[in-house]
């Protein structure tokens, strides 16, 4: 047993490092810093433009397809210092949902055509999983496609669609066979969003802002050739897809930099003439939440090593999908608290001003989606006690 | 021991909560909060003929004197229907600072602009640096008057007062002074808050004439006393949000289906529906023990039993509005269903007026100075 | 709305205050504060002696019983004044279990027997609901009861029977009807501890303690006259105890009395050469729970108020149950913080010696079966879902 | 980063684990905890034969030199089997003590003794005050030796150990000195713990020889080091403890039938259940985390990563300790089944070599002082 990264994984973080030092441009970090998403389409293409350039456009590919070839250490490492680095995040809806499915169960053309394209940000994703009925249940969906000649004729609407009003594409379960049982009759169906009949309606939040979206599908014509695998075999490969989504799920790049900036307000905010820092009660918490941080990062690690090993790579994501939504969840609370009666000014769907302060209400209530996309933690729950303690 | 209430008492809420029931849904509150105002002079003008802007005025002073058991009941209603109009800030705050320090002509002339809708006053209080924390503005004699300095953070409702109380440090303790809002000096920097009110971050230095000055001599106790009402109109506020919070999320349990069962028949999410129901009725009770403890003479009863409503109440508001969210699934996460809105009005409760934090010290050492 | 007691209820507890002052044996005090139960069967049969002298013996019956007559609220601040006072409980087996019991739906021959010897502190009474099959799922209990003649002829084991090592008589539920369904073959009968093949065995509990027993009855003889109601309608007399059974289910009183001890602990001990109550966080863990219990207290005063209406008096005592032993418990678990390593010195079954210290860690783990016992607290919550929020 | 073992390791572990399955069952284990003395010299010998009291005693010193990791395993095992033996006391925490401070024939006599099983050794170091409180024990200069006055409180397993290590203040900083048990001047009252094992509280008063004292010079590094391997195999402990517990549990849910339906089928017990696992899981990654910081150069490294393990395993062990006994029911409570006895020694590690706040409070301190 060593816990300790060895000597070559070091040598990898300080490139990865340098890297971002020399090759993160100034503007898009202090627009991540502050939260500005004004621009977030221009910057994370041009971000996975020079990730690509650097050859680290896909940092969980295998070689053949143009990724990096990483393990899952240096994947691991590689994240920890993108987040550390404000580098914005890499959507995962391309390289790390559609991607994987299309290597392993699309046709040649299937690879040719969209993963190239991927790898250097031209073609930005979309998903087209969830329905307004089929949240945790998703087998019950109900967008149809009929196959009329050469093409399916899409009818139905998708939500909880993740700034789709950015995306080229958009990769879709639908029914092919209504008489099936629910798992059974769905394919997996790749979509141009400039087809004509597709209608994107934006979903208001929590926070205010618009991030995700409804999309209405009116008779959208699809050529049979973007069916990936077979039909009605969908549910195959949407199982597979959403467990290559949990890879990094603990988020622990994104919890270390919000409780850095968390410990940065406590040192700058002062309460009754006081750094908040220095009321036992207020760093308490802090350490508190800090410890489960450390304690999830081992964990991580842990899973790391054993899906190295050929042990155990499924269930265990779950424990590292409700762990870290929590941390990260109590650590934005924390920041609300820190901020006290500061964080009532707020103003809708603007973005930061250079200033902790308007970010750290409205990241809180976004936050609150952690813990029911992505699979909600209950269904996690339920995953823990069915598949690991054989309830 | 009585927890019932008069007819007259639940007339009054009756009252309010049929108004808003009837002409205050989502949408229309929705345009309320997108314009340019951030209120209705409309409502107001209602909520005057309801006579609630005179509920906790004094019968001597000509207003209904419903005191605190019928201004809880109205802010119940308030809270359940999401009121942006600034009932708290100049019903129930403002009026009562004015009653209790206001003398004379200027205490009549106050209270009945505040009575009829004709004007809205706002208390100018806390600072930024913690609810509590002491009185950095201050106000000196300068010629035949008085030079106010100072700066007050995020006054709710500033923006559509026409008086500000403003408290400050004077050499006889606390005074509370009435500012005209266009006054010279006043500099108002209007920001909407997070549960989608109005609020400003006000920097004052303005000379006033020395009958600014409401009452005489230091207003500490009467601002504490007033200060204590306002948490407990506050707290019969975020119950009305509560109630409606927990009615909507199991109401959506029973109708949402998921793996072919509506979702309220899993077993965890009873218990934890049950937890948020548990947290509730806490709340309620400490509620019912703020609002009976206004009318305490000892100020550290008081005092107590207003912090411990204000920290049971809070973490209750946190506790419930998360566990609605997620019981709604991504529908809580939605601007469309109320429980979006519920969930940012008890966000913004358990900032305003001193937070768990605050409160809990505050109930900590009154308690603990009692020797209890 | 008024929160305050009347004049008339702020006189008796003053009566009560004094009564107290007066007539508590100090010895019983004492052994009551210390948690010394050695002597338990005297001072208990002692205390009701001395209650019963008073008119005071039996807080929750009418007057034609011989009970006080008082309403809730009064039962309430005399429970409370004697929680306060260090006075021991009277046990709820014969006052509040049996005897509505008995005075709903006993023979008059049963009342005239029973409810005298109940009140004078005669006959000590102990509870066989319980088996070790049937906890939460009582109905499925197995002990049978067999006609023979004008005996029923009983044979079985109950389990979680409370103190009946000091009892006189037992109060079972048993099996008439094997037939039926499990609910309607049930039926409720009185036994003399004295029968012959009744036989007790000491459970060791979780403290090391043995306040309960296992109680096995091998061919039990126990005359017909001593069957409450009618055969096979036990059921119905069971569900109505139980309801009984949650007077003062929230255990104010007690609660009270151990937050009291905590914060004598807090000031007495030392840690780091300061009192432990000048620490931050233990004194604002001690607020949060103080805080509780005042809203339970006026939780718990609504229930009474709208109960003496006639209003809802069933549901809303889980809530006083769940609310009232978590608090309990968790006073108990801050005690055992208070003491810190001092708690490890610890003699099983062994009274206290003057000390909070040695109790408190023994209580501490009593104190877990406050939510196991009495319809545990997953029960309560199963009713609150199913009856309050009808989920 | 590897988190495999040897097969060295494992095989140590499998020896003892093997040994306490076969023998050392919970009836076994009653009859030493009832006993006069509360341990078992034959048990004690056959650990020693097994060579697990050499474990953590370095190659050169004629030990396994098993290390932290080695320790870490075997004492999972320890605390999966409830051992009461003093393998902790002895032969991880004194003979750590020994091993850091000891130097020439006084080392190789006492890591002789303490190997061979021969003798126990007890580091007796807290005095009541809480766990890192400044010492009051001291030792100055009395003729040719040394005279050790102070008072230690519930010093694990010193009953059965011929030598205590005690901790005291000298001139020149922490001395730590080999004091006979008989000695005169050395008053034992021997206690009981909540978790069936042994110890005792000391009133010293000895006059010692110079050679007593183990060392030259300030001993507060390695007694620190000293005490933080003893902390990281104290958390393996606990570790092997709710393995046993979440297990019994799990197994006790499937079994256990009401309402027509094992008890784990209910979906508010599995997702309980699920926080358990999630507990224990982070509590094996802390203790992994301690265990490889007891090598590390940086004692604020090592101390902050000591006190978070502390932290996190401490709290699932209330939380998983408490839960445990709940699901079990009514059984839960009775002292015939395994997890009664587990939930003691949950409770009794808790409050051993610091609570929970007080591992929090370094732990801020350290990390706090780093500004990190």
């Amino acid at each position: 047993m060593d816990l300790n990264f060895s000597p070559e994984e070091i040598a990898f973080r300080d490139e990865v490092r340098a890297f971002l030092a020399a090759h993160l441009p100034e503007d898009i970090r202090d627009r991540v810093r502050r939260g500005d998403e004004r621009h977030v389409s221009d910057d994370l293409r041009r971000w996975q433009r020079i990730l690509h350039a650097h050859g680290w456009g896909a940092a969980m590919w295998p070689v053949e397809h143009g990724g990096t070839g990483w393990d899952k250490t240096r994947q691991y490492l590689f994240e920890i210092e993108c987040a550390a680095a404000d580098a914005p995040i890499q959507l995962p809806f391309g390289l790390k949902m559609v991607a994987p499915v299309i290597m392993r169960y699309g046709s040649q053309a299937q690879k040719d055509r969209f993963l190239p394209r991927i790898l250097d940000g031209s073609d930005w994703w979309c998903q087209g999983y969830s329905e307004p009925g089929s949240g945790s249940d998703l087998a019950s969906l109900k967008t149809r496609a009929e196959r009329d000649g050469d093409h399916y004729v899409v009818y139905g609407q998708k939500a909880w669609n993740t700034l789709g009003q950015h995306a080229d594409w958009i990769f879709c379960l639908v029914r092919t066979d209504p008489a099936a049982k629910p798992q059974r009759g769905i394919s997996f169906l790749l979509i141009d969003m400039k087809t004509p009949g597709i209608r994107l309606q934006p979903t208001k939040l929590l926070d205010g802002g618009f991030e995700v979206n409804e999309v209405f599908f009116d008779d959208v014509r699809v050529p049979v050739e973007n069916l990936v695998g077979e039909e009605n075999a969908g549910w195959t490969y949407a199982k597979f897809l959403l467990g290559h989504e949990r890879t990094n799920i603990a988020g622990i790049g994104a919890s270390r930099r919000e409780l850095a900036r968390l410990r940065r307000m406590g040192r700058e905010f002062r309460r009754h003439g006081a750094p908040l820092i220095d009321d036992p009660l207020f760093a308490t918490r802090i350490a508190q939440v800090a410890l489960e941080l450390e304690a999830l990062e081992v964990t991580n690690l842990r899973v790391i090593f054993a899906e190295a090993r050929q042990q155990a790579p499924g269930p265990e994501a779950s424990m590292l999908k409700i762990r870290g939504t929590e941390i990260l969840q109590r650590i934005s609370e924390l920041q609300v608290e820190a901020l006290g009666a500061r964080a009532l000014a707020y103003e809708e769907d603007v973005d930061g001003d250079g200033e902790d302060v308007p970010r750290a209400a409205a990241q809180y209530m976004n936050l609150r989606k952690l813990s029911i996309y992505g699979g909600s933690n209950e269904i996690q729950r339920n995953i823990i006690a069915q598949t690991i303690l054989k309830l | 021991m009585d927890f019932a209430f008069t007819e007259e008492q639940q007339m009054l809420q009756d009252s309010i909560r049929r108004y808003l029931e009837s002409g205050y849904g989502l949408e229309h509150r929705a345009r309320i909060v997108a314009g340019d105002e951030g209120w209705s002079p409309r409502t107001w003008a209602e909520l005057a003929e309801l006579g609630l802007l005179a509920l906790d005025i004094d019968e001597d002073d000509g207003g209904i004197g419903a005191g605190p058991v019928g201004t809880m009941l109205v802010s119940q209603a308030t809270g359940a229907g999401l009121l942006v109009e600034p009932f708290h800030s100049s019903a129930v705050l403002a009026t009562r600072v004015v009653s209790l320090l206001a003398q004379g002509e200027r205490r009549a002339q106050l209270l009945d602009a505040l009575a009829s809708g004709e004007a809205i006053a706002v208390l100018a209080h806390e600072e930024g640096d913690g609810w509590d924390a002491p009185l950095e503005t201050t106000a000196v004699s300068e010629g035949d008057g008085w030079r106010l300095r100072g700066r007050k953070a995020c006054v709710y409702h500033a923006p559509m007062a026409r008086w500000l109380l403003v408290t400050a440090r004077c050499a006889d303790g606390v005074g509370v002074f009435a500012v005209e809002c266009g006054a010279d000096g006043v500099d108002l920097r209007a920001v909407r808050t997070l549960d989608g009110q109005r609020a400003a971050d006000i920097a004052l230095d303005v000379l006033l004439p020395t009958d600014a000055r409401l009452g005489a001599g230091d207003a500490a106790a009467a601002l504490g006393q007033a200060l204590d009402r306002g948490i407990a109109a506050l707290c019969a506020d975020a119950l009305g949000v509560l109630d409606r919070i927990l009615v909507a999320t199991v109401r959506y349990a029973r109708e949402r289906v998921q793996f072919g069962s509506p979702i309220g028949r899993f077993q965890a999410l009873q218990h934890r529906m049950a937890d948020m129901y548990m947290q509730v009725e806490q709340a309620r009770s400490m509620t019912y023990l703020a609002t009976s403890a206004c009318l305490q003479d000892d100020p550290d009863a008081r005092r107590a039993a207003i912090s411990a409503a204000k920290v049971i109440v809070s973490q209750a508001a946190r506790r419930v509005g998360q566990e609605a969210v997620q019981l709604h699934g991504g529908m809580g996460m939605t601007d469309e269903l109320d429980v979006s809105h519920c969930f940012r009005r008890l966000l913004a409760f358990e900032l305003r007026m001193g937070t768990i934090d605050e409160h809990l010290r505050r109930y900590r050492e009154t308690v603990q100075a009692d020797g209890a």
